[in-house]
């Protein structure tokens, strides 16, 4: 008889290590279900639209978008922001939920990755294309030049782009570092062309113990140097708010606001991708209820983090007796764009409790409706943010309201549809979750056997063989 | 006073070059990338990556004895192949 | 050449310059990887001294000469920079200019100005011919030159068929007439602010009046304790009147009743004023007693003009009158002649009148002009000719540079006619352009008012429920300005407009056709909508957007001299422009309807 | 297999050291600094003139034919008149001369290869340069020992902040400036920055400043 998947009890059904490789690895073996070919259909669709609208903002100019005096940021920033937090989730669950032993991560720790990979990918192309001279983006590097400038280093702008771009490598090479093994098995398992991709891809990992036991290691080393990257990542980007002037902007409440707010969007858009995905390619078993009721529990406290900081930002404008602030909290109320604000407050405060409650978080119908809710609330929130503050500054002569064009428009559904799009081109490649699960946390709590691969935590430096 | 500014960069560029370094340090302590590996010849390697434990005895070992080591091995229970480098 | 590295570099590290013209960022597209391989012919600058170098040459350096530019007919005196021999700065001789003079740089260098070379003899010889043949209608713009009044003259009894008109959408007539009801003789007035201790602006802006931007300067001059006081009475709303202690906002009608109440209470007419204006009236009489100055719109009727000017006279207010710096004054009406006209040679500034059907046409402008003879007129940095400005001084002029397209300007125009060549510059006109100083000084008229104004006094202005006043753009004035995109790219003062002309009214007037809060709320949205109107005012009719200033009073419009607004869609210039000045002299009874929401 | 190992492991280590080597040359500035390694190429002129007779030699004195430096942006070519003056009676028939001598009888205009070249987009003005005391040398270097004369330096925007951010050890006195063989004292340059009301480097690395 075979054994039982050391994993059993986080994972639901009769499963054997076997079986369960041979089901995960259905969704790159066996041509697509239906539901794959809308999305990537969709999604092509959509990118297309997303170059044509990326090529009129350069032959035509940025005075395409709706930016306006004084709305210099509009949906270029609002779609950074939001991108780069749903980013957060994949290295959240991939990094922290490792260090702090939690190993029901496993069953979705590749999808979470690889959406942070496109996300931060979607949201790079923003402040990218703002420039308005893109051509010219490596000014913001400090090489020494012919120029003798330096970009201001004490400026958050310029923190943003090493930010970025350190959280796009790790993640890149997290995802990576996951699918080494899984790449290895399927370069096994293939022919044609996906054969010499694998092949190039897996470096030539052959699955040796040693291997394992320093994979194991780098693995950990990794998600520890990833978790102060992602928490830094969105603290920065708060802080190219926090550190300027504008009323509604300058909170030193900011980094800690945006960290939550980046893990509460990052699960919310977990479970969005999650929740039709186990049930198109029958993941039920891996991706169990249990999994979606964990990570309802992790989208409630972060929520309430978010929710907090709402009531906080009152509060402090209030306490604050700073006219503009405090006008900046009124307009935001009760101004033209009030509706937005409520909506928001609808959403990440009142809609958000239901998840106190077990009957409507194990509710899978009523998280995936909810999870979708939360992507738009966290969206509302930095348009609330961005645009609202921008649109009401100091001076009333100033004041003006933004409406995007639909070049902006189209640059983001352009990035929803390169991200589905990705998302679905990665699905076709690479497993959707990680077989040799019990490898990649730290110790197997839920296991009831050690695998062989699981021993030692440290690398062993011994004398390396060369082949 | 504007050192805290210059903090958060610093921060990036260590991290940055210590994952990398991670990386590129696992790959060199296990000797890859590989072309390709004389144990993949086995034929039912396969098994092995998933969960079938394997055993591969190397010939560069000075003293490597095919006869004692195929005997010692099948005394032990287990299948022996012999895998030869392309 | 042999390409070195160094010019390599040169060009790759600044120049960003390729065979096919510089990388602009939307070019980058376009140019993609193409410019990762461009290897880049490098032609090397050449440096070609003089062989003689010219005295008073500074090769690279910079000069300053001394001219007159004339802005609808006035001239502003300047001081032109030039730079290797091109003129590329002017700066006011005086205390103010105009922002004309300096945004007219641009349309010397325009290119659109190329046209065809001109064929000059050929023209003068087809002028001859029609004027040989029978009357020939010489249209100018308003003109203050004596020598080319000299010229007109001499070309008249030459040709005794030449009969000369002369053309301005914003006339001064009305002053001239009120002279002529108030002295008994046309004359020009020439207002010194800056001894008025009190002074009424009325219905009067910067750009509205040739003096204006002097004005402003002599009475910011006193704005610094001691004081002056200023009021000012409007219908529109200007940046003169921004600079007033008191304003009261008046449709133009009500405007002209105030005047008359105004003088009134001064005891310039009999009877006693109808209202006392919420105490506006009795405090500005007490003001004006301490040296006051009115300060009248030249688009008031004469009726009002003459008021003014006894009022001042009864004020002993600092005006001087000197005799009017046009030999004919110029006037709308000049388009009606011209379009009736079967010869026409037309030099104006504005729009064309048609040309169809004509025996003899031909137009001289500053652009080329679809027309059976299109000549090129000289930029007055080209050619220039000596003029007055609107303190009744004569300015000498001088050309800065060759015609860079074959142009002449009207004087040599004319003296080609005749067949003769203008003199060059007298010894004293040399002086005094070395000096920077006027050629003469203006000449007052010794005037007395005669008695019994109220009997010879023509009917005001009559009341209308809505009523419309065509003034000139701000920046385009009267659309003379319209291709210069310094001038289009400037906000307009108050309204903040930029570009286009709007239909300017009240709040409240948006507000009872149901118009504003749509407007408010695309103004939030940072949509440049705005509802256009049909406009009918005394059988004409234009389409105009909408635009409301708070300013306004209630029932006055007021709309940029039609020539102003783009032609195109819009406000046809034929039908509406040339009667501009009439329309505001008559009582216009204004339809506006709504046309629909312009995009 | 084993070649193919090898192949592949010098293919990705080799790689990963070119970039490291790469992003190190980039950083380091040696990129660059190996950019702006323009030695001096000289330009070939129509006319075989040699600054190191005329100026080094002779000592005529820059203005002599750069007569506009003082005042105007460009510092000037001589007119043909001005190489007559000597040339009618010295070497008057010299075949060297003989492109000068026909430009004056003629009235042709000689055309001169101009050795330094800026940018358009960046304004510079001789004037100011020669009344706050800073060496044609500083910039030229020393044209009275060029036989055929070169641009001694590239005029990167780096070359320029240089000496705007710290003028001071670049100042001479204002009757030193044409001389070629001067050196500069950074002490007496600090007195200089006061003398001639040099404005602060804030303001002279202002974007404005040359950009404009």
């Amino acid at each position: 008889m075979p054994e039982r998947h050391p994993d059993h009890d986080l994972i639901q059904g009769e499963w054997t290590e076997r079986s369960l490789v041979e089901k995960l690895l259905e969704p790159v073996e066996k041509p697509p279900p239906r539901p794959w070919k809308v999305v990537a259909a969709v999604g092509f669709v959509l990118t297309l639209a997303w170059l044509y609208a990326i090529f009129v903002t350069f032959t035509k100019g940025l005075g395409t978008w709706g930016i306006n005096q004084p709305v210099l940021w509009g949906f270029d920033i609002v779609h950074f922001v939001w991108w780069i937090g749903i980013g957060h989730a994949g290295t959240l669950i991939s990094a922290i939920l490792v260090l702090m032993r939690q190993n029901w991560r496993d069953s979705l720790n590749r999808i979470t990755e690889a959406m942070t990979l496109f996300a931060v990918l979607c949201a790079a192309t923003y402040p990218l294309i703002h420039m308005g001279r893109a051509q010219h983006f490596y000014w913001i590097l400090p090489y020494p030049t012919h120029m003798a400038l330096w970009p201001q280093y004490k400026s958050p702008l310029s923190w943003d782009v090493l930010a970025i771009f350190t959280y796009l490598t790790i993640s890149t090479l997290f995802l990576y570092l996951g699918l080494i093994p899984d790449l290895a098995l399927l370069r096994e398992r293939s022919q044609g062309w996906r054969k010499k991709l694998y092949g190039w891809l897996s470096l030539g990992w052959t699955g040796s113990a040693l291997h394992w036991r320093r994979y194991r290691a780098a693995y950990v080393l990794l998600a520890g140097l990833a978790t102060p990257v992602v928490i830094s990542v969105h603290s920065v980007v708060s802080m190219d708010f926090a550190y300027g002037v504008v009323p509604g902007w300058h909170l030193t409440l900011f980094p800690p606001f945006f960290a939550a707010g980046a893990i509460y969007s990052g699960f919310a858009m977990a479970l969005t991708l999650l929740i039709p995905l186990r049930k198109w390619y029958r993941l039920e078993g891996v991706i169990t209820e249990r999994h979606l009721d964990w990570m309802g529990k992790v989208t409630l406290a972060s929520g309430l983090g978010v929710a907090y900081t709402y009531l906080l930002e009152i509060f402090i404008a209030w306490y604050s007796a700073e006219p503009a602030e405090w006008a900046q909290q009124l307009w935001r109320m009760t101004g033209p764009y009030a509706p937005y604000y409520w909506a928001m407050m609808l959403i990440n405060v009142v809609l958000l409790q239901t998840l106190w409650f077990p009957r409507f978080r194990r509710n899978v119908a009523w998280l995936f409706v909810f999870s979708i809710l939360a992507n738009v609330g966290m969206w509302l929130e930095r348009f609330v943010i961005v645009v609202i503050s921008l649109s009401h500054d100091f001076l009333p002569g100033n004041f003006h309201l933004y409406s995007p064009t639909w070049v902006d428009w189209t640059l983001f559904l352009g990035t929803l549809g390169f991200f589905l799009f990705g998302l679905a081109v990665l699905i076709r490649l690479f497993p959707p979750s990680p077989w040799r699960r019990c490898c990649t946390s730290t110790t197997s709590l839920g296991s009831t056997r050690e695998a062989p691969c699981c021993t030692g935590t440290w690398p062993t430096l011994t004398r390396r063989r060369s082949f | 006073m504007g050192w805290p500014a210059f903090i958060p960069v610093t921060f990036e560029i260590t991290i940055l070059t210590i994952t990398v370094g991670i990386f590129l340090y696992l790959l060199y302590l296990n000797g890859l990338p590989l072309a390709a590996h004389p144990a993949v010849l086995a034929p039912r390697y396969r098994e092995a990556l998933v969960d079938r434990p394997a055993l591969f005895v190397y010939a560069t070992d000075p003293r490597f004895d095919p006869e004692a080591t195929r005997d010692l091995l099948r005394a032990l229970g287990a299948e022996v192949e012999e895998v030869r480098r392309a | 050449m042999r390409r070195g590295p160094q010019e390599a570099l040169e060009r790759a590290l600044f120049r960003e310059e390729f065979p096919f013209g510089p990388v602009t960022r939307r070019g980058f597209l376009a140019l993609g990887l193409v410019s990762l391989a461009a290897c880049t012919p490098v032609v090397r600058r050449k440096g070609v001294p003089y062989v003689r170098q010219p005295e008073g040459v500074v090769e690279g350096g910079r000069r300053e000469f001394f001219t007159a530019l004339p802005h609808a007919g006035f001239a502003e005196p300047v001081r032109v920079r030039t730079y290797q021999g091109r003129p590329l700065f002017l700066v006011p001789q005086g205390e103010a200019m105009g922002p004309y003079p300096l945004a007219g740089l641009y349309s010397l260098y325009d290119p659109a100005r190329k046209g065809k070379a001109p064929d000059w003899e050929g023209f003068y010889a087809a002028w001859r011919r029609a004027l040989a043949q029978g009357e020939t209608l010489f249209v100018l713009p308003r003109t203050t030159s004596p020598r080319l009044e000299a010229l007109l003259q001499r070309a008249q009894a030459r040709y005794p068929n030449l009969r000369v008109a002369r053309f301005e959408a914003w006339s001064l007539e009305n002053v001239y007439r009120g002279a002529e009801l108030a002295f008994g003789q046309r004359a020009w007035p020439v207002y010194s602010p800056e001894k008025a201790e009190t002074v009424l602006l009325l219905d009067v802006d910067l750009h509205e009046h040739p003096a204006g931007y002097g004005w402003w300067a002599a009475l910011s001059q006193r704005r610094l304790p001691p004081m002056n006081r200023i009021y000012a009475v409007e219908s529109g709303a200007g940046l003169l009147g921004a600079m007033a202690d008191h304003r009261l906002a008046l449709k133009p009608s009500a405007l002209e009743t105030f005047l008359l109440d105004l003088a009134k209470a001064l005891g310039v007419l009999p009877g006693s004023p109808a209202s006392d204006y919420g105490g506006f009236l009795p405090a500005l009489v007490e003001d004006l007693e301490r040296g006051g100055l009115l300060l009248p719109g030249v688009h008031l009727t004469p009726a009002a003009q003459a008021l003014a000017m006894a009022v001042n006279a009864r004020l002993r207010a600092p005006v001087a009158y000197v005799p009017p710096p046009e030999a004919e004054p110029a006037t709308p009406r000049a388009f009606l002649e011209a379009e009736a006209a079967s010869r026409l040679v037309w030099a104006a500034e504005g729009p064309l009148p048609g040309l169809e059907g004509k025996a003899f046409a031909a137009v001289l402008s500053l652009y080329p002009k679809a027309a059976p003879y299109s000549l090129p007129l000289a930029h007055p940095l080209e050619a220039a000719s000596p003029a007055r400005d609107a303190w009744g001084r004569l300015w000498p002029a001088q050309a800065l540079l060759k015609p860079l397209y074959s142009g002449k300007s009207l004087e040599e125009v004319l003296a080609g006619l005749l067949g003769e060549g203008l003199p060059g510059l007298t010894a004293e006109e040399r002086r005094a352009l070395a000096e920077g100083r006027p050629l003469e000084e203006a000449k007052p008229l010794a005037l007395e008012p005669l008695p019994g104004l109220e009997g010879r006094l023509s009917p005001l202005r009559r009341e209308a429920s809505l009523e419309l006043t065509l003034r000139p753009d701000a920046r385009l004035f009267d659309g003379r300005y319209r291709e210069n995109p310094y001038l289009q790219e400037l906000p307009r003062p108050l309204s903040l407009l930029v570009w286009d002309g709007a239909l300017l009214a009240g709040e409240r007037e948006a507000e009872a056709w149901g118009l504003l809060e749509g407007i408010r709320a695309r103004e939030r949205r940072a949509d440049p909508r705005r509802p256009l109107l049909r406009v009918r005012a005394s059988g004409r009719e234009a389409l105009l957007p909408l635009w409301p200033l708070p300013l306004l009073p209630e029932g006055s419009l007021v709309a940029p001299s039609p020539t102003s607004s783009t032609p195109k869609g819009r406000s046809s210039p034929r039908r509406s422009c040339p009667r501009a000045a009439t329309t505001l002299s008559s009582p216009p009874s204004t339809t506006v309807t709504w046309a629909r929401w312009r995009r | 297999m084993r070649r193919r190992n090898r192949w592949l492991k010098t293919l990705f280590w080799g790689s990963v050291l070119g970039v490291f080597l790469a992003l190190v040359l980039v950083f380091s500035g040696v990129a660059v600094g190996a950019l702006e390694q323009r030695e001096g190429r000289p330009v070939p002129q129509p006319v075989p003139f040699s600054h190191a007779f005329h100026a080094g030699g002779l000592g005529l004195s820059c203005r002599y034919c750069h007569s506009a430096v003082e005042y105007a942006p460009y510092a000037g070519l001589p007119p043909t008149e001005t190489c007559m003056t000597c040339h009618l009676y010295v070497k008057p028939d010299s075949p060297n001369l003989a492109l000068v001598r026909e430009s004056w009888e003629k009235g042709e205009l000689l055309r001169w290869n101009r050795v330094v070249n800026l940018p358009d987009f960046v304004y510079f003005h001789h004037a100011p340069h020669v009344a706050k005391g800073v060496g044609c040398a500083e910039c030229h270097g020393r044209v009275d020992q060029m036989p055929v004369v070169y641009q001694p330096k590239a005029f990167t925007m780096k070359f320029c902040l240089d000496c705007h951010r710290n003028p001071a050890p670049r100042l001479r006195p204002r009757e030193q400036v044409f001389n070629m063989a001067y050196v500069p004292d950074p002490e007496l340059g600090r007195e200089l920055l006061q003398l001639y009301h040099v404005r602060p480097p804030e303001e002279l690395t202002s974007c404005n400043t040359c950009h404009r």
